[in-house]
């Protein structure tokens, strides 16, 4: 596999700053706050998981964090309607498919950018939440599913256990069987791809159904470890996880990126945003630090590639 | 032949006017208190903000980029000049404008350079500075919020005050919407943003100044962001450091609603103000028809899908029109 | 019916003694020194928050210790949560919350609660489970009945009133609008009807759009009350601007600091408030008096808040702040928060 | 007036050029001949300022001049036609024309009367009916290069450079604008002409600079010389040594093509290919051949015919159903449609095999060393993107890609364009092997001697039509060239 200079960087990155935090902050090493901060990441994590196949495939799903609050609305009105959890649950990832579907037919069926696309799609999807679930907040989930969000196998929460579990399965198939490679050959370069008999579309547009699902499996995590289905529920986290994804490695124009560089990216977040809360940092200084870190992740390797180009020519 | 390449060519600015009379002709008969000069008056206000970003962010868009980061450079400058006129109540108000847009000129330098010059995708480059500049906005904040008391009264009638019956920040709006779509339309510069986002390749091949003219394009977005944070200073007269979070997705919105092509090289300032006017009508429209409030978001965002979909099959109806007319005029 | 202090006095004088307080507490314990105390509000730039943290940090310098506010900048419950985990990690003595969602906090606070954190919400109440003891700045009923009370008066007990209220799921506000609703079901109030709750989500502009909106679908609208401060400023403004000034009568819940300018300019007659300072220095008082075991949040239980003089705990663990005041022409520029 | 020195350019390990002169008079037309991948475009890119010249200097009016870009080449009088057309999709023809130097008017405005106006005068000069106010979208590769063609006329220019402007055109109105090159000419200007049309040349042209392999042959005036004389400098060499087609007896039918139509682009094509038959499609840029594999592998939709692959009907449109069939298709564009240009060689070559479930590293490997082998690919590593290769190993690449999944037709589009002559004979020797070994072969070229050395049968496409199908054995310059330009033998 080859790893780009960036992903080894950010990984270099996460290192030093996890060393850095456990000597200089008090209660950052300390393991409930490492089980806390993992936890915190789950929703962000597993839709980074798809955002990033979604975005090596040259296209982009900014309605995930909405499609995320439909599920929601769903769960909760369901809920209150009476029925099982254990029924509503696959209904909520079968929502989040379905979410996917119209985002994916809309793409490959009318051939529309998917950045207008899930665009028209966030407010829809947040708009049928509102209507599905209106002011409510229902809170009276089961807990058995409540407390096993939370519940952790010593430091490590049972969530991070799906989430990397969901990790590997998403970097085997980016990286090591042939549909990750087909999808990485037509982000890269669609044409040449259809030439070699990939089947562009239908592969966009299962990663746009595969996008949506995984907001719903967000969803489910979300309202059990918050014990609360809103139609808010996750606003505003689309830009955190596309954030996450960049940061990662991956190339906005597509064919490029990691799995591993996107896990460590999120993680790189979530480390630094626990460890400046812990200092005590305002919480302003930590929108700057996302912003300068992603600025940089494109920055750093244009530049070293020009610094590079410059003796050639 | 003209005639028919024209009008189908016309046709996305028409379809959006077509939908906003659409719109206020269909309230207007179930609550006729919709079309009253009060009601207009109101819709134009709020319309004004988004419209002025919009002019902006199509400059941008045209030239095959985007900007994300103009909700951020809105509230920094709303925040900047609401503190300067509350501390400093000496400093002149048209100073404060000034300052104002040349903040928010800066803001978009930054993007523009990263973007023009040190080549990051615009999507990523303004996301990025989405979070700075909100994080400079926050830092600067503290905590603190300006009221409409402590600012001078002069200064917040500038967001509310009628002249010839129409309210000022409106009527800058349109100022600013003629005198961009002046420009672009008439004068070579414009045209070549057009050039640029229609082809890069070709751009430099017709020996135009690529880079300079994207980060002018994000400069002026910036400016605009600017205007739009000292209008929304005077005009809702409590800002603090989370003024118009989240607005960038809205000014998106209406760029594409206006006919505005994401992928660069078409589209006028003009259709991108219809488009914030046509949103902010229907969120107006929306309360009006007593549609319930939780009901608008789905409704608006079925009508941004409706709209693109409507672009795209009138684009596809275009190329189809041009190739019967390549055979009809072939030798 | 405006309230005023002495009210609140004989209503607190006037709650029954507590019989049998849990062995648990010690009336008579001292404030222990150096308690860490963390204010936790909805979001940290809301003003509101700023002078009740502020007042609230005051106090726990009184009985010295130590207070700070964190927080997020967007009032989410689930950012929220990562500054109460902080919290726990950072081993505060007490947490003073006020939640953005009643439940979401739960989880996480019964964690700061097991680590041996009290809690304490103020403003927003969580779900019981959540905190030992609930400062109510207002009992709801209260809050919901006197301002249609104030209303009514304005518009001679006549006409159609509106509500604009925060988000759809602030709870505080939802259980006044139940007051509210409940209050005009009185006969003397048979000629008024409430067409309409509007949601501006304590978003400036949103509230300036929906005042927009209420008057143009109900333009016949003689009073809206607006129960948050960030709704009642920006209703104002568009009153003040517009033709229905001083026609369409305004009340609610705002800071006299912010509206002042309307009252002068007679947009609004009159609006209510408790003194939002003296909710935070209350609730750093009851945190401080949870740590240090004078109370534990039952029924009953006594304890001093400097100033404020002497506090009861109520039923399910709240502190009732007081009645609300009511500030008008006469009365406002005594006043500065 | 403009002059060359010793031009060199490089790319990489490709010798565009290598020590060319040029020298551009007032009032003469100047053609540029070579093959494929001469260097033409090149030499043309470097009068433009698009290139810089590695070595050599650029003479203006016997002045050393340096071109920073295109702009500095413009504003020494320097027009340009290039061979891909540059027009800006969303903008109308009017604009296209004008972009960058548009008339004014008070305040700086565009003139767009003036400028719709002298639009109009360009076409009709040109006699063309094209509307100035039509977007350049959508507009035909003929109404593309008209475009262009106006687009250099309306500078006013000292030195016009055509590159292949002729090449999507038809007879009268390559005469028109042959009418105002000439009289451009005449009023002094100095003209450079590139083309694969020897008829034009001799019809427009004093001169001929002829290119080979980057490298200057040598300046004749044209009336000197026979075409015959002509395609002899370009090629310099014995065809059929170069070009080993072994004999071999034909199989059954492995492709078959029947009436196969596509609106707009070609009508009516039929045609077999057996095993072990290599078969050329012949014809002129533009005639539609590439347009005819797209369609028989099902990138592009027919519109009618058929098209069966041993003997069994094929579905049309899916790329992937023809892969399935057996066929394979080498792409003219090799950066654009054979490769992944980020991905490396071993994943290039993988591409066209892989299979739903985990994939095996060694597999790949193997596959990848295997054919990169019998291609005899230089590489460095298996692992390296494919962009750092030459050209001619790119085009390998693309070759064993296909060449992997072993098909039983094959079609190559262009499979030599751009390679060097050495390399250009191992492709003709593996592909001659490949036929032996029973592979059926469907090659579209441009090049002349490579059809004629390679192919057992000649096919011919004129404007979208099927008009020859010359055996091997009755295959000459003369007879396709004549059936290409739509001649009568
Ligand atoms: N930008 C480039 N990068 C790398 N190689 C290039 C580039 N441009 C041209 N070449 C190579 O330089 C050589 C000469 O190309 P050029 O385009 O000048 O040929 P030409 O004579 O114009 O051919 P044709 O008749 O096909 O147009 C070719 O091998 C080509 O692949
Ligand atoms: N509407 C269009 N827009 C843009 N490009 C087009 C359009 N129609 C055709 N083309 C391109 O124009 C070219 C016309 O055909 P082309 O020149 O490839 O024919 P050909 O006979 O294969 O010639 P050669 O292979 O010698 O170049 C094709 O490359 C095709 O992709
Ligand atoms: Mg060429
Ligand atoms: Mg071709």
């Amino acid at each position: 596999m080859r790893v780009d200079r960036w992903e080894t960087l950010v990984v270099a990155l996460l290192a030093a700053v996890t060393v850095a935090a456990s000597l200089g902050v008090d209660g950052f090493a300390n393991g409930s706050n490492v089980g806390f901060l993992l936890l915190d990441v789950t929703e962000i994590a597993l839709m980074a998981l798809t955002m990033t196949l979604v975005i090596v495939a040259a296209e982009i799903d900014l309605s995930v964090a909405s499609t995320l609050g439909l599920c929601c609305a769903v769960l909760g009105r369901l809920w209150t309607a009476g029925l099982p959890i254990e029924t509503i649950m696959p209904i909520c990832l079968v929502v989040g498919a379905l979410a996917g579907a119209l985002n994916g037919l809309l793409v490959t069926r009318l051939g529309l950018p998917s950045l207008a696309v899930t665009i028209g799609t966030f407010a829809l999807y947040r708009g049928l939440a509102y209507v599905i679930l209106g002011d409510q907040a229902v809170a009276d989930l089961p807990p058995a599913y409540t407390s096993l969000a939370t519940q952790s196998v010593g430091p490590i929460p049972l969530m991070t256990l799906l989430v990397a579990a969901l990790a590997v399965a998403a970097g085997i198939l980016l990286h090591a069987t042939g549909l990750g490679r087909a999808i990485t050959a037509l982000g890269a370069n669609e044409e040449a791809a259809y030439f070699a008999g990939i089947r562009v579309k239908r592969i966009k547009f299962w990663l746009f159904v595969a996008s949506g699902a995984m907001a719903g499996l967000a969803s489910l995590v979300f309202t059990f470890r918050y014990a609360s289905a809103r139609a808010d529920n996750g606003v505003g986290l689309e830009l955190a996880v596309v954030a996450a994804v960049l940061l990662g490695g991956v190339s906005i124009f597509g064919g490029r990126g990691t799995l591993p560089g996107v896990v460590a990216a999120v993680l790189l977040l979530a480390v630094v945003r626990n460890a400046l809360i812990l200092a005590d940092v305002a919480n302003e200084v930590l929108n700057f630090v996302t912003g300068l870190l992603l600025v940089a992740s494109v920055l750093a390797p244009n530049l070293k590639v020009r610094l590079e180009r410059k003796p050639v020519q | 032949m003209t005639g028919l390449v024209d009008r189908v060519g016309r046709v996305r600015e028409l379809g959006i006017v077509v939908a906003l009379a659409a719109l206020f002709g269909v309230t207007g008969v179930v609550n006729p208190a919709f079309l009253s000069p009060a009601s207009i008056r109101d819709i134009l206000l709020n319309s004004a903000i988004i419209a002025t970003l919009a002019v902006g962010q199509t400059l941008v868009v045209v030239t095959r980029n985007v900007d994300l980061s103009v909700s951020s450079v809105v509230g920094i400058s709303a925040f900047g000049g609401a503190l300067i006129l509350a501390d400093h109540p000496g400093v002149p108000i048209p100073v404060v404008v000034a300052g104002c847009v040349l903040l928010g000129a800066a803001c978009g330098a930054v993007n523009g350079l990263l973007v023009g010059v040190a080549k990051v995708p615009a999507l990523v480059a303004t996301l990025g500075t989405l979070y700075a500049f909100r994080g400079v906005d926050y830092a600067w904040a503290g905590g603190r919020q300006v009221n409409a008391a402590d600012m001078p009264e002069g200064f917040l009638r500038l967001g509310s005050a009628d002249v010839l019956g129409v309210p000022l920040p409106a009527l800058v709006a349109l100022t600013v919407v003629l005198a961009v779509g002046w420009v672009l339309r008439n004068l070579p510069q414009g045209r070549e943003l057009y050039a640029i986002g229609s082809s890069p390749d070709a751009a430099v091949l017709a020996g135009i100044a690529v880079k300079r003219r994207v980060v002018s394009a994000f400069v002026v977005s910036g400016a605009l962001a600017g205007l739009a944070g000292v209008i929304w200073a005077a005009r809702f007269g409590t800002v603090d450091a989370t003024v118009a979070t989240g607005k960038e997705l809205d000014v998106i919105a209406a760029v594409v609603v206006g006919g505005v092509a994401i992928f660069g090289g078409s589209g006028t300032v003009y259709g991108a103000a219809l488009g914030a006017l046509l949103l902010s009508g229907i969120t107006s429209a929306l309360a009006v028809l007593r549609v319930d409030a939780l009901a608008q978001t789905a409704v608006n965002g079925a009508l941004i899908l409706a709209a693109i979909m409507l672009d795209r099959l009138l684009a596809l109806r275009m190329a189809r029109a041009l190739r019967k007319r390549r055979y009809r005029d072939a030798r | 019916g405006g309230t005023t202090r002495s009210d609140v006095a004989a209503q607190q004088s006037a709650a029954p003694a507590a019989s049998s307080a849990p062995a648990a507490a010690d009336p008579n314990a001292p404030i222990k020194p150096g308690l860490k105390i963390a204010f936790l509000p909805k979001q940290v730039n809301n003003p509101y928050f700023t002078i009740a943290d502020r007042d609230g940090v005051a106090a726990t310098k009184e009985f010295g210790g130590e207070g700070k506010e964190v927080g997020p900048s967007e009032a989410s419950a689930s950012s929220q949560v990562s500054y109460i985990n902080t919290l726990i990690q950072q081993k505060q003595d007490a947490i003073v919350i006020s939640a953005n969602d009643p439940n979401a906090v739960v989880p996480a606070l019964k964690q700061a609660m097991a680590a041996g954190i009290k809690v304490v919400s103020y403003d927003s109440d969580t779900a019981k489970d959540g905190r030992h003891v609930f400062v109510n700045q207002a009992s709801a009923e209260d809050l919901g009945r006197t301002q249609v009370q104030l209303l009514a008066e304005q518009i001679g007990h006549q006409g159609r009133i509106a509500v604009l209220s925060a988000t759809p799921n602030a709870t505080n506000q939802n259980t006044w609008i139940e007051f509210m609703k409940d209050e005009l079901t009185k006969p003397e109030y048979e000629d008024m009807e409430l067409v309409k709750v509007a949601y501006g989500n304590d978003d400036d502009q949103k509230s300036f759009t929906e005042t927009q909106g209420l008057l143009r679908s109900y333009p016949d609208l003689a009073g809206i009350i607006s129960p948050t401060t960030v709704g009642i400023a920006a209703a104002a403004r568009y009153l003040s601007d517009s033709d229905f000034k001083g026609k369409v009568k305004l009340t609610g819940l705002g800071t006299p600091n912010q509206l002042r300018a309307f009252v002068k300019d007679g947009t609004i007659e009159g609006f209510e408030l408790w003194n939002p300072g003296d909710l935070g220095y209350l609730a750093g008082w009851a945190a401080a008096a949870l740590a240090s075991g004078q109370i534990t949040g039952a029924e009953g239980e006594r304890f001093k808040a400097g100033k404020l003089g002497e506090y009861t705990v109520g039923a399910g663990g709240e502190v009732l702040l007081g009645k609300p005041t009511v500030f008008d022409a006469k009365n406002i520029d005594d006043f500065d928060f | 007036m403009l002059a060359l020195r010793e031009v060199s350019k490089s790319f990489g390990a490709v010798r565009a050029l290598r020590g060319v002169s040029l020298d551009l008079t007032p009032g003469e037309a100047h053609a540029l001949a070579g093959e494929n991948g001469a260097g033409k475009s090149t030499l043309v890119k470097i009068l433009s300022g698009v290139h810089r010249p590695d070595e050599g200097t650029l003479l203006l009016d016997g002045e050393p001049v340096e071109f920073h870009g295109p702009a500095d080449a413009q504003a020494a009088g320097v027009a340009v036609i290039y061979q891909e057309p540059t027009l800006f999709p969303d903008l109308s023809v009017t604009e296209n024309i004008f972009m960058g130097r548009q008339p004014r008017r008070s305040l700086g405005r565009v003139d767009r009367r003036a400028m719709r106006a002298r639009a109009l005068d360009l076409f009709a000069r040109l006699g063309v009916p094209l509307d100035p106010d039509r977007p350049a979208r959508g507009l035909s590769i003929a109404d593309q290069q008209l475009v262009e063609i106006a687009k250099a006329l309306s500078r006013d220019a000292r030195v016009l450079v055509m590159d292949e402007p002729t090449a999507a055109l038809s007879g009268p109105e390559v005469e028109r604008l042959f009418g105002v090159a000439r009289s451009l000419r005449d009023q002094g200007c100095a003209v450079l002409f590139v083309s694969h049309r020897l008829d034009e040349m001799f019809a427009l042209c004093r001169r001929v600079t002829t290119l080979r392999d980057g490298a200057l042959v040598a300046t004749d005036v044209l009336a000197d010389l026979t075409p015959d004389d002509l395609v002899r400098r370009m090629v310099g060499r014995d065809l059929a040594a170069l070009f080993p087609k072994q004999d071999t007896a034909p199989g059954e039918v492995a492709l078959k093509v029947d009436r196969l139509t596509r609106e707009g682009v070609f009508t009516d094509v039929s045609f077999e290919v057996r095993s072990g038959e290599i078969v050329a499609l012949a014809g002129l840029v533009g005639a539609g051949r590439s347009e005819v594999a797209r369609a028989v592998f099902g990138v592009d939709r027919r519109d009618a015919g058929s098209v069966h692959v041993g003997g069994r009907p094929l579905r049309p449109g899916s790329p992937t159903a023809a892969m399935a069939a057996g066929l394979a298709l080498v792409p003219e564009d090799r950066r654009q449609q054979g490769l992944v240009m980020d991905l490396s060689i071993e994943r290039n070559i993988g591409l066209t095999g892989l299979k739903w479930g985990l994939l095996s590293r060694a597999a790949e490997r193997a596959r990848a060393t295997d054919w990169a082998i019998r291609l005899q690919v230089k590489y460095a590593n298996l692992t390296d993107a494919v962009t750092v290769l030459s050209g001619g190993n790119q085009q390998k690449v693309v070759l064993a890609k296909w060449l992997a999944r072993r098909p039983r037709v094959l079609i190559v589009d262009e499979p030599t364009r751009g390679i060097d002559v050495g390399t250009k004979a191992e492709v003709h020797r593996l592909l001659s092997e490949l036929a032996a070994e029973g592979l059926a072969v469907l090659m579209i070229s441009s090049e002349l001697p490579e059809v004629l050395g390679m192919a057992d049968r000649v096919l011919v496409m004129h404007e979208g039509r099927l008009v020859a199908d010359v055996p091997r054995a009755e295959a000459t310059e003369e007879r396709i060239v004549a059936a290409a330009t739509g001649r009568p033998a």
